[in-house]
Parts: C-alpha cells; structure tokens; sequence
C-alpha cells in the first residue's frame, strides 16, 4: 500500500480508536495518542519521497497525493510540531474532562493538514481543508465559554475562506476540466483575464481566512485565545501555516505568471502589512496572554504574507523561513502560557506575577522564544526579519518597510509585557503554592527554545528544503549562494551563517555573565522583591507593588486614534443588520391559512404575465 | 593564531576607546548643562571617577537571576554593537567584526541590550523600573519610526544595507550624504533625541519621579556595567551617524571632532527643555520627523 | 342554431368559470372556516362542471361500445371527461369530508371559527 | 423479471384494506404488516433496478390497454431510483415509529400506520404513473393521508397545521385539474409520453397557462417559495417521523412530477430558467427564515425547503451534470433530513414546544442521538467526509460548467447561513449546560437502529461516493434522454 494513504488511514482510524480507548482507561489513551502522532511522523520521515504517488478515482473526481518539495517543507512543520505538541498535551490534559473528544480532534486536524499538504489535486486539497476546519471548530469550543460566539465567528470565516475556494475550484474545474493543481498551472496563462483575476483573488480569500489576514482575522484572536493552549500551538504553529502553503502556490504559480497579478500581489503585500501593524497595537493592548499571543501570531502571520507576497526569491525565502521560525517559537510560546495557565489556573497578565523563580525552565523557554519572536539577532527570528527588510528594500516596498519596521519594533512592547506578566514582578503569597509544571510539558517547550537558538546560527539547516521548494517553482538555485541574491551576505562570503557573529556574542556574554553573574551570585545574598529600594516606606508582606495595570496606557494613548475603529464591530454589526434583514423575510409567514392560499393567487398571476418568457 | 591575538587585541581597544570618549562625553555634557543652568559643574572628568568609585564597590544583595543577567545583557549589547560598527575608515584596528557592518542587524543588536536590562529590571519587583522600561519601550517604538524611515531613503538609494558601502559611497561621490539628501539627516537627529535619551525625552529615567527606573535597585558593579555600556552606546551611536551622515572619519581626531558636534546637538536640545510626558515624547517623533521621513524617502525615490 | 350552440357554449363554459370565481372568492376573502370549505366545494364544483362541458357533445350518444353501433362512435360523448370526473367528485368529496372534520377540530381547540384567528404556527 | 411494478401500488392498497381486519384477530399485526409491506416495496424497487439496468426500462401497462389508452406505469433508471429511495426511506420510517404509541391504545397506531403506508404508496405512484391524471390520484392519495398524519396528535395545534395543508393542497387540486383537462382538451391524451409527442401541435397560450397552472399545483407539495407557507407548520405539528417522512418521500415526489413535466412534457426553454428563480428565491427566502427559528422542527422545516430549493436549482440549470447532482441532492437530503427528523425528535422529546433551547446539553444525557444529529448536521452543511459534500460539489461544478458564477455565489452565500443555524444548535447539544429538569426519553432499539443505518450511509457515501454514482448517472441519462422515453412508452408491444 502508498505510504501516504497509509499514514492517512493511520491517522483517521488512530483518530476514532484514540477516542473510544478512553473507556478502558485513561493511560492507555494517552499512550495510543502519543503512538499515533509518533507513527505516521516516523513513516513519514523514512518512507515518503517525491516519487510516492497515489491515486484514488471516483467518478466525481480523481483524488491524487503526492509529494512536492514545498509541501514537504511544510510537512516538517506539521509533523514535528504535532509530535512535539502532542506530548505538551499529554501533560496538559492530564484529568481534565473530555480527552477523547479532544484527542480525536486533534488527531483529525493534524491528519487532514497532512492530507492537505500531501493533495496534489483541488478536491482532496479541500476535502482535508474542511475537515481541518471542523477538527479545530470542534476544538476551538472545546472549553465551553462563549461558544456561540467565538466558534460560530470562526466558522462562518471559515466558511467564508472554504466556499471561495470551493467557488474557484468548480470554476476550475469549468475551464480545465481537471482538479489537478498542476493543469491549472499549466492552463492558468490561458484563461481569459477575468478569470486570470478572480480564481487567485478566491483562492487568496480561501486562504486569507486561516492566515488571518485582515479582513478575513477577526476569528483569529477569539479563536486562538479560546482553544486549549496545547491546540493554539498547533493552530497557530501549523494550521495557519496551511493558508501560507496555499498562497506561496497561488503566489509563485499562479500570479507570478500574468502582468495583471503584481496588483493583486501589492494588495495583499498592503494588507498583509496593515495587518501586522495593527494587530500588533492590539497585542500591546492586551491584558490575556492569551489573546496577546494570539494577536501576536496574526501579526507575525502578516510578516510571512508580505514575504510570500512580494514575490521576490529573497523575500520568499524570508517569508517561508519566517513561516518555521513562527511555528516554533509561537508554538513555545503558547505552551509557555498553557504551563502557566496550568499551574496558577490564569492567564491574566495582571494577576499572575513573578513566577521565574517557581517555574525556570518555563521561563527559559519564554525568554528563548520571545527573544526569537522578537528578532534580536543571534536566534531564528531574525535571519527571518533581516532577509525580509532586504528584499523589500531591494524591491522598493520602501513604505511596507516602515510599517514592518513598526510593527517589528512595537511588538518588543508585548514581547517583554508578557515576560514580565507572568514571570517578573513582585513575588506575591497567591502564587507561593505553584510548582514548576511536569516534565512533559516542559521538554516540548525547551526543544523548541534550543532549536531557535540552533535556527538562527545555522539558517541553513531550513534553508536548504525552501531552496529545494523554490526550486521546483522555476525560481533560481540559491542555496550556497544567497549572497548573490542579496548584498549584505556580499563580504560574509557564501555562506548563510551566521555563525561567526553568535560565537562573537556568545564569548561576549560567556565573558560578561562570568564577571558579573558567577561573581556576584556567590557574593551577594537573595532578597525577596519586597526588599527593594521605596522612599523610605517598608513595603508589607500583602502589598503587591507590581506594575500591571494600564501596562502601556500612556503609549497606547499616542495610538488611540488608529484603534477606535476596529473592523471586528463593523463586521458585527453587519451580521447583526442581516440577522435584522431576516427576520423581517421570516414575517413573511404569517400563519394565516388565508394569505398563504393568497400568495398562492398572486404567483399565478405573476407566472402568467411572465408566462410568454417560459416559452425561452 | 596572531591573526586571533591581533582581533581580540583590535577588540579591546576599540573597547577602550568608546569606553573613554563616551565617558569624556557624559562628563562634558554635565559640565554644559551645569554652566547653562549657571552653576559651576563637575569637572569633566567626574564620570571616570564615578566609575571607577561604582567598581570598587561590593554589591551585597540581589533580587534573582534575570537580575543579575540585565546588565550583562546591556553590555553584550554593547560590545557587540560596537564591534560591528566601522569605527573608522580603511583601519585595520578598528575593524573588528564589521564586515560590512549592516544597518539592519545593527538597529536590532541595539535594542538587545536595554531588553535585556528591561528584563533584569522587571525582576527587582520595583514598580519604578517597570514603569520605566514601559516608558522607555514606548519612546522606542516612536523615534524607531523617523530612523528608519531616514535609514530606509539612504539604502534605497543606494541600494545597499551596508555601513561600509555607504561610507565609500560619500568618499567616491566627495558628498557627504548630509547634503545628498538632508531631510534624511534632520528625520535621523530628531529620532536620535530620542535615542540618546536626554531631556526633554529622559522619561525612563525621569530621576525625580521614577528613582532613576530601570536602574533603581541596581548599584555597585552593576551599575558600573550600566554606564559603561551606556557610554559605550553613546559612542556607537554617533559613531554611526557620523559613519553614515558624514562620510564617517579616517582618523580618531576627525572622528572626535565629528561625533563631539553631533553630541552637542541633543544635549543642547535638552538643555533647554523640561521632561516630556510619555505620550508626548512618542508622538513627537510621529509630527516632524516623521514627515522629514517622509520627504527623505520620496527625495530620494524621486530626485 | 350555429349561434345557440355559441351561447350554450358560453354558457357552460361561463358559468364553470362564474362557480371557480365565486369558490375562490368565498376561499380567499370570508373569513369563517366553513364558508372558506364551501367557497372550496363551490370551486371544485366549477371544474367539475368544465370537465363535463369539454366532454360534450351535441346530439351525442352514451359511449357504449356494441356490436351495431359502430358508425355511431363519431357522435359518442367523450367517456374519459365523464371517469375523471367521478373520480375527482370522490375526492373532492373526501377532501371536504377531511376539511369538515378539521374544522371540528379547529373549534373545540381555539373556540373560534375565524381563520384570522387561528394562527398559533407561525414564523 | 421478479416482480412487477404493478406491485407497488397494489400490494399496499391491499394491505390497507386488510390490515384493519387483521387487527381485530391480532393487534400487532396493525404494526409488522404495513412495515413488511414497506420492506417488500424496497426489495422489489431492488429486484427491478437490477433488471433495469440490464434490460432498460419496464412499462408495465395495465389492463391489457396499450398506451396511450390505457394506463401504465413506467420504472425507468430514473423513476426505479427514486422508488428505490423511497421506499428505503418508507421502511426506515416504519422502523424508527414501530414502537410507536405502543403504550396508548390501538386505534391510532391503526392509522398511523396504514396511513404512512398510503403515503409512500402514493408517493411512489406518483413517481411509477405514466399518465397525468393517475399522478392527480395518487397526489391526492398523499395529500389526504399527509392531512390524517398531519393532524394526527389531537393535543397539539395540529389541525391547524393539517387545515393550512388542506387548504393550499385542495386549491391546487383544482387548478391540477384545470390544467389537466386543458391538455386533455387540446391534445385529447392524458399519457405522459403521448403528451410529449404530441406537445408542439398545441397552441403556445394554452400551453403556457396549462404549464403554469401545474407549476402552481404542484408547487404546493413541492414546497415552492409562496405556496409553502403550510409546510412548517405541518413538519413542526406532526408526529416527528412524519417529518422525515415529507421531506423524504413526499416532496421528492412532487419534484419528480415537476421535473417531468418540464423535462418530458413541455418543450419550454424558459421553463428551466424559471427553475432557478423559483429555486433560488425559495432557497434564499427559507434559509434566511431557518436562521431566526427558536423551534427545531421548524428550522428543520424550513431547512428542508430550502434544500429542495437547491434541488430544483440544479434540475434548472439543464445539464446532464445538473441531473445527476439534483439526483444526489434528493438523495443525500433524503436521508439526512430524515436522519436529521429522528434524531431530532428526541432530542426534544417531551417538549411542549419543542424549543431550540431545549436541546442544552444533551451530549451528556443522549450520546448516541446526539452524535447522529451532528453527523447529520454537518452532513447537510455539506462538510467533507460526509456525504452532503459531494452533492454540493456536484452542483457547483454542473453550474459552473453551464457558467453560472453568480448562481454559485449565491448558494454559497447562504449555504454559510446554513452552517450558521445547524452549528447554533450542535453547539447547545454539546456546550451548553441542560437547565430544565424535563425527563429525556431515551431512544427505543429500534429506532436506533434506524437512525444509526442512516448515518452509515451519510458516511458510507461520504467516503466512497461511487457507490450510488452509477445509479444516479443511469437515472440522469434517462431522464434527459425524453424520446427515448416516448419511443419505450408508446411502442411498447406485449
């Protein structure tokens, strides 16, 4: 049997087993749950190459799986933060109500972005797209709170996203008679120009939804900030990185290819950048880790968009290099907060404080990843953000430049107000009693900590699958010799590392952190954080001075005007007129027998002055 | 092996000599602000003995480990920043690791350090550091804007990311670039009032109300690395404005004359203005420098 | 005799139409249940009565088929009219039957007769 | 041959006259009669579409007189499957209410079920007839059991609903009959397939206003947009199976008779596109509708309108490819909706009103119905696996390779709406707590039987769609294929 086929029935029966082996007893779910991400993620990375190929025929369509280099690009994402996060939930679900439920989901959406990333055609690409849509519906309301809310905005974004795409893949499907994504490349320049339009724009507001780029966002906080933080992982992590996957094809094979498409291409750069500003503010904004992050990940999410966008090899080599970095260290992250939300019972930035000395590694992690997140030189997130402002300047995006460089810089803001939310400050009794959270949970965490360290010293261990996915997108050979794409690795000669400069600032720290940190450790004596320098006040045991409150009010004040209109309500009060609109049609039934046989009456009347058209 | 000798040795000078000409500077700027005010002043060499008074004293407590990293974070920064910027030009001594000393990874290697201080900060448990490093990450996320945008004019121009290029780009056109496109220059030194943080955009400090912020439960050693890598930035800085802005310098007297011109203009800019509030000091750098920013770029995509 | 014909036509014809017009404004417009059954009765009456008409035939004979009769068969009334009609007068009666016994209903449920009264299910 | 397709109208009218006096000797007999009946209906519909697809349609007169005289009926790859499904669904009905009023005494159950047996009966004979004037018997034979189930709880508003129903469908009874008698007048036939031969020759007013008037009649029991005013009140009024049982077997009835009318009899251009109209705005119109109902049988209701909305889209657009997705379209909502009802029902049991509200928290009380009815749901959200997916996939692409963007457009526009009201009350089974301490009735074996085989189908056909896609592309082929269907008609020699 295919080894593809083989991992997806792996996963879709895993899945349903998975759920009903709670009954026997709760270990034994985790373990076949565990099983059943690490067996498909093994077989995947010793059994598939290019060459595997299957195909399923119905007589609707043809469902066709293989593997390119791009998707296997993506399926590194995939696999590894799903084993990764896999474990992370074992720890974090440990006693809590409805695993089954929780882990066939899970298992489901990890399995159909497999499936999407392994389609070669339209109908199994949306097939896996939907069913990744409803795993993590199913998962987004998996807590309870606001479900009607939260989770039918994400659906019917989703849907939105989906039946775009549905929309363009039946009239793909009119003009080329295929599903294939390979016959609509290689037809693509001969449609008309109209079509040449409207099937990447649909395709884009397909995509756009999951890649939460405005307009098509406002589920992604909500959503984001209300699954369980072992999911967001994955949400944020992999899932969104399945609408990158689909725009880089529509991007590279599709609007590269017409004159027409670079319009499209600056919008969505536009927006994408907007997009990141924005949501930004709003991360500063907010007091929920949580929805900081998840604000957060729309914001980064952006970054990768204009990458992918801008079209230029550099800039996509950024974009998609950003896309890994954005899994690892966002997914870190949002383990980060589940321990915490574990451990203390919230995520609220201003209740939680000065945990550092409770749970180190956890904070490690935290510091590691925001470092990265932040894209402060020696890790992974700032070959990213280097190779990304490189190629927009060298493309003359000069003003998508400034808003990146903007949104980059505010986000330092969040960065360091989730740090010191949860993990500086004052350490206060309330959180006396918490412990570092279990092991389990923290290995996944400083796994993804040590590799963006190892990321960003040596780039080229992703950089090597993108070139091999550019590659097969007709886009020059730039592995080993980016430089030439590029002027600022000029003098580093041809190499991408950016090696020389870590072991620089690492001796430099080694030698400052001995002289300061070993020296001082040993002759100075710990104080609490209640020992500290006031004006002369002696601060009580039950006085919490930290600053949490109002963290960025006075900067958030300099950018009210831009956050007063937030498109989330207009789109609210949009749905809301609709819903108005509604139910004045449903008046139309009246419940009088009379007026309907009067309707009856006026029908006919109408069939028959219209009744010369039936003849056609 | 003497190649190795020869950098480390390269390394510590230039060390040494921002160490100095930063202090000189901060003591000079004392010495103006003072005579300005009508007093007499410290003497201009009151920073070395700060220093050095701040070094030899033992520190007897601490508030935990990011506590003692903060200032180790601020002079990794530092030193790494200094050591890829180009000190000089065509210098085997000061030439450290500034292959071609790139403006983006700079800009971000700065912002390392005070992240790193603002970490160490947060774990004092004093409000006042929070608030400050708030303060002083809001100001950032406003002066970042116009520096940018000036930096941004200059590479498009040029097409380069790279100091080094754009230093050779001044020497072979015989311009300096402050006058191939000025409103880049005036958007940069209005943003770096904000960079050098002297009134009237001292907020984070703010010594009468913040207790100095960041840097209030910090004494002895740790201070003294907090101003020696504030010393050591201050001459990055205007190293680097000098670098980019006036052709850069090929000798330590011009580069003293240079930077020591260019320092004077944010200390006399303070000298003679009281302490913005915070919003203030973030949305001034959204008023003129950043149309400033504006006009450099379409300068120089147009012209 | 031609013009006789023309008006028996019309007649017939006119007076169907008449009954299908008066049943369905009966139907349409009175709102009592019973009055709207009989304004129901009175429209199938009407196509009943168009059924027949279109099956007649002046001078015509029964449509009997039998042995010595067969040149009669071109002035034979037509017999399918006549099934059909049968036919539907026994469901037109079942249906009012089923209408009566709704209406019976009806009242001792809401106390009312009048349609515009009896509207529980709606929207 | 196995069996005849007279069988199918005769077998079950027997029943019913039999089954009263059976039940005097013994009382179950009233129950496991009518559904060995049903069982029997299915296996024979079986039995004949394995001889069909073999040797072509069977037009089994009856009588001995030879159309276009005599009667006869036909059971083509197109009727054969639509009786197939049919009766599947009638037996599936009789499953699920076997145990039905058990406890309350014989007579009702009496009527119930000889009363569900008439109506697949007519249902089914509406589909086999070849001649217009039986189709208005049999309408009738629905129509009068559809008002004696409709009423058939006396507690309830129910002879409301069954008046409403009685009303519309006596008014289009009449004018089924003017029409009629127009052809008959003109064209001096009632036989479908003389009809259609002989169509051209009348004249275009006539024709029209005939047309016209059959549109308004069987628009009634088709569900069309102004003339379904009656049919929520009917789905939310009558017993909950019955609910299935309309939107199963008998719409789909009425949808085959327009169909054949528009397909078959009429030559009209025009009358496909008055198919999309009327399709879309009754589609447009009910789905808004379903999204502001408090009650569930009535958003089902309105639903399930809806969805034969999008079916008489898909017959609009012309195509063979939009034969085959209407045909699929039947099918799936067939067995979802009807899936839908069951579960449904008792996820509401008990309930005076049968609010939306009242499902909260069900995922804990009625694991098994509750699951069914999410399958259900997102199957009619036409969410992949399931098999709602590929009907709707079917009908995009049909209408995108006749070029219709817009018409796509906007069936996806509201197909988000749909997902909207079907999600809203997954959601309340499963994460809303149950406040009510209203007893929940846990469903009887056989009726989760009933419901279970459904939702195997839903999946089954989800995953593995080929396995009806053979019928349906046969049922397509022969119902665009209309001389073919004269030809087998009228030159039937026996």
């Amino acid at each position: 049997m295919n080894i593809i086929i083989l991992i997806l029935i792996l996963f879709f029966l895993g899945a349903i087993i998975t759920a009903f082996s709670g009954k026997i007893s709760a270990l034994v779910q985790d373990i076949l749950f565990l099983i059943v991400l690490v067996v498909p993620a093994v077989l995947f990375f010793t059994g598939v190459d290019m060459n595997t190929e299957s195909i399923i025929t119905f007589s609707q369509a043809q469902l066709t799986f293989g593997m390119t280099p791009l998707s296997y690009y993506f399926s590194l994402i995939v696999m590894g933060l799903a084993v990764l996060a896999g474990f992370y939930t074992v720890g974090q679900m440990n006693g809590k109500k409805r695993k089954g439920y929780y882990y066939l989901n899970y298992i489901l959406s990890i399995g159909a972005m497999f499936g999407i990333l392994m389609s070669k055609d339209f109908i199994s690409f949306f097939i896996f797209w939907e069913i990744m849509t409803w795993a993590s519906y199913l998962i987004v309301i998996y807590n309870g709170k606001n479900v009607q809310k939260i989770g039918i905005k994400y659906f019917v974004m989703s849907a939105i996203g989906a039946y775009a795409m549905l929309m363009a893949i039946v009239l793909i499907h009119s003009i080329t008679g295929s599903f294939l994504i390979t016959d609509l490349i290689s037809e693509y320049t001969g449609m008309t120009q109209g079509m040449q339009l409207l099937i990447p724009a649909l395709l884009l507001i397909g995509f756009g939804v999951k890649a939460a780029l405005m307009p098509l966002h406002i589920w992604a906080p909500d959503a984001y900030s209300n699954a369980p933080m072992s999911y967001t992982a994955i949400f944020s992590g992999a899932l969104s990185k399945m609408g990158i996957y689909g725009m880089v094809i529509v991007f590279l094979s599709l609007l590269s290819k017409v004159p027409e498409g670079a319009l499209i291409r600056d919008i969505v750069a536009w927006l994408a950048a907007i997009t990141a500003a924005i949501s930004t503010l709003w991360a500063i904004k907010q007091d929920d880790a949580k929805r900081l992050l998840a604000y957060s990940s729309i914001g980064q999410l952006g970054y990768i968009i204009i990458g992918v966008a801008i079209g230029t090899p550099m800039s996509i080599i950024a974009g998609l290099f950003l896309a890994f970095m954005h899994g690892v260290f966002k997914s870190a992250l949002f383990m980060v907060v589940g321990a915490v939300e574990k451990q203390t019972g919230t995520t609220d930035l201003t209740e939680v404080t000065g945990l550092i000395r409770k749970m180190p590694w956890t904070f490690l992690a935290a510091l590691i990843s925001i470092i990265a997140l932040a894209g402060i030189p020696p890790l992974g997130g700032f070959v990213g953000k280097w190779m990304l402002y490189e190629s927009l300047i060298l493309s003359d995006h000069f003003m998508l430049v400034i808003l990146v460089f903007f949104s980059s810089t505010a986000a330092f803001l969040y960065c360091y107000k989730i740090l010191f939310g949860f993990f500086l400050g004052q350490e206060e009794k309330e959180w006396a009693h918490v412990k570092e959270a279990p092991a389990i949970m923290i290995v996944p965490m400083v796994i993804l900590s040590i590799s963006s360290i190892v990321l960003g010293t040596y780039p080229q261990l992703i950089l090597k699958p993108i070139n091999a996915a550019m590659m097969s997108f007709g886009l020059p050979d730039t592995y080993g010799n980016l430089w030439k794409e590029s002027i600022l690795f000029n003098k580093w000669g041809n190499q991408i590392a950016l090696a020389p400069i870590m072991y620089g600032i690492m001796l430099v720290f080694v030698i400052v952190t001995i002289f300061l940190f070993f020296r001082n450790r040993s002759r100075t004596r710990y104080v609490t954080t209640k020992d500290i320098s006031t004006s002369g006040e002696i601060i009580k045991e039950h006085e919490n001075l930290t600053f949490s409150r109002g963290f960025f009010q006075p900067f958030l004040r300099a950018v009210e005007p831009v956050m007063k209109r937030q498109i989330d309500k207009y789109m609210l009060s949009f749905a809301k007129g609709v819903e108005d609109l509604f139910e004045f049609t449903r008046r139309i039934y009246n419940g009088n027998g009379q007026t309907y046989a009067i309707y009856a009456m006026i029908f006919l009347i109408i069939l028959l002055m219209f009744g010369k058209n039936l003849l056609g | 092996m003497e190649g190795i000798l020869m950098s480390i040795l390269g390394a510590i000078a230039t060390f040494l000599l921002a160490f100095v000409v930063g202090m000189t500077y901060g003591g000079i700027r004392r010495k103006v602000i003072a005579r300005v005010q009508n007093r007499y002043g410290p003497p201009i060499y009151q920073n070395f003995i700060d220093a050095f008074k701040l070094f030899s004293k033992t520190t007897a407590v601490h508030h935990g480990a990011m506590h003692l990293l903060g200032p180790a974070f601020l002079m990794v920064s530092a030193v790494v920043a200094l050591m890829i910027i180009p000190v000089l030009r065509d210098n085997i001594w000061f030439t450290n690791l500034n292959f071609k000393g790139d403006l983006i990874f700079l800009i971000y290697i700065m912002t390392f350090g005070p992240l790193g201080m603002a970490l160490g900060a947060g774990q004092t448990g004093n409000p006042n550091s929070a608030i400050g490093v708030t303060r002083g990450l809001s100001q950032m996320v406003g002066f970042e804007i116009p520096w940018v945008m000036a930096l941004v004019a200059l590479m498009i121009k040029y097409n380069t990311t790279s100091v080094v290029d754009l230093m050779n780009v001044q020497n072979e056109v015989g311009q300096w670039l402050i006058f191939q496109n000025p409103f880049a220059f005036v958007a940069a030194i209005l943003a770096s009032l904000g960079m050098f943080r002297y009134a009237p955009f001292n907020i984070v400090g703010a010594p009468t109300e913040l207790a100095s912020g960041p840097a209030s439960e910090n004494g002895g050693k740790f201070l003294f690395t907090m101003m020696s890598a504030g010393s050591v930035f201050a001459f990055v800085k205007l190293t680097l404005l000098v670098d980019v802005f006036f052709g850069g310098a090929s000798n330590l007297i011009e580069l003293v004359i240079k930077t020591f011109l260019l320092y004077m203009i944010p200390v006399m800019y303070g000298v003679v203005n009281p302490r913005y509030r915070t919003e203030q000091a973030v949305t001034y750098f959204w008023g003129w420098p950043l149309l400033f920013g504006f006009l450099a770029i379409i300068y120089s995509v147009y012209f | 005799m031609e013009k006789y014909l023309d008006i028996l036509n019309v007649a017939i014809y006119g007076s169907a139409v008449l009954l299908m017009l008066i049943g369905l404004y009966g139907a349409l417009t009175k709102k009592s249940l019973i009055k709207i059954v009989l304004g129901l009765s009175i429209l199938d009456s009407g196509v009943h009565l168009l059924m027949i008409a279109i099956g007649y035939l002046k001078d015509g004979t029964a449509p009997i088929f039998s042995a010595g009769n067969e040149e009669k068969m071109s002035v034979m009334v037509d017999p399918i009219p006549q099934a059909l009609v049968l036919t539907a007068i026994v469901i037109g009666f079942g249906v009012t039957a089923v209408a009566i016994s709704l209406v019976i209903r009806l009242y001792r449920h809401h106390n009312t007769l009048r349609i515009d009264e009896i509207k529980k299910l709606k929207w | 041959m196995v069996g005849s397709p007279v069988l199918f109208v005769a077998i079950p009218l027997l029943a019913a006259f039999i089954i009263p006096l059976t039940g005097m000797i013994w009382k179950n007999s009233v129950r496991i009669i009518p559904g060995l009946v049903l069982a029997f209906m299915f296996a024979l519909s079986i039995s004949l579409m394995g001889y069909v697809s073999e040797h072509g349609t069977i037009v089994e007169v009856i009588a001995g007189w030879k159309p276009p005289i005599g009667i006869n009926l036909v059971f083509s790859p197109f009727t054969g499957f639509l009786t197939m499904l049919m009766t599947f669904l009638g037996f599936m009905v009789w499953l699920y209410s076997y145990k039905f009023k058990r406890n309350v005494d014989f007579e009702p159950s009496m009527k119930y079920f000889i009363l569900l047996m008439l109506l697949v009966t007519g249902s089914v004979g509406i589909v086999l007839t070849g001649d217009i004037f039986n189709m208005f018997v049999f309408i009738e034979i629905v129509s009068i059991s559809g008002y004696g189930l409709t009423s058939f709880y006396t507690r309830r508003d129910s002879a409301e609903a069954a008046f409403k129903f009685l009303f519309m469908g006596a008014i289009a009874s009449t004018f089924l009959l003017i029409a009629i008698m127009i052809i008959y007048s003109q064209l001096g036939t009632l036989n479908i397939a003389d009809i259609a031969e002989k169509m051209p020759l009348m004249d275009n007013k006539l024709k029209v206003l005939s047309l016209v008037f059959f549109i308004l009649a069987i628009g009634v029991e088709a569900e069309i947009f102004p003339l379904n005013g009656w049919a929520p009140d009917v789905y939310t009024q009558a017993p909950g199976p019955i609910g299935a049982a309309f939107a199963g077997i008998v719409v789909k009835a009425a949808i085959y008779a327009s169909v054949r009318l528009v397909y078959t009899m009429y030559d009209f251009g025009g009358a496909f596109d008055l198919f999309i109209i009327i399709g879309l705005i009754t589609f447009i119109v009910a789905e808004t509708t379903a999204l502001r109902q408090d009650r569930l049988k009535r958003m089902l209701a309105y639903s399930s309108i809806g969805q034969m909305g999008l079916v008489m889209i898909a017959f609009g657009i012309g195509t063979k490819e939009g034969v085959y997705a209407a045909l699929f379209l039947m099918f799936n909502h067939a067995i979802i909706k009807s899936l839908l009802f069951f579960s449904g029902s008792y996820l509401v049991f008990n309930k005076k009103n049968k609010y939306i509200k009242h499902v909260n928290g069900m995922g804990k009380y009625l694991p098994i119905t509750s699951v069914l009815f999410t399958i259900g749901s997102f199957a009619i959200i036409g969410l992949p696996p399931f098999s709602g997916f590929w009907s709707k996939l079917a009908v995009l692409t049909a209408a995108a390779d006749s070029k219709m963007v817009i018409l796509i457009a906007v069936i996806l526009i509201i197909s988000i709406l749909e997902a909207v009201y079907y999600l809203r009350v997954v959601n309340r089974i499963y994460f809303f707590d149950k406040k009510e301490k209203t007893e929940t009735q846990k469903p009887s074996i056989n009726a989760l039987i009933a419901m279970i085989c459904l939702g195997i189908i839903v999946l089954v056909i989800g995953f593995y769609p080929d396995l009806i896609s053979g019928y349906l592309d046969r049922a397509a082929t022969d119902l665009m294929d209309k001389g073919n269907y004269i030809k087998e008609v009228l030159t039937i020699n026996k």
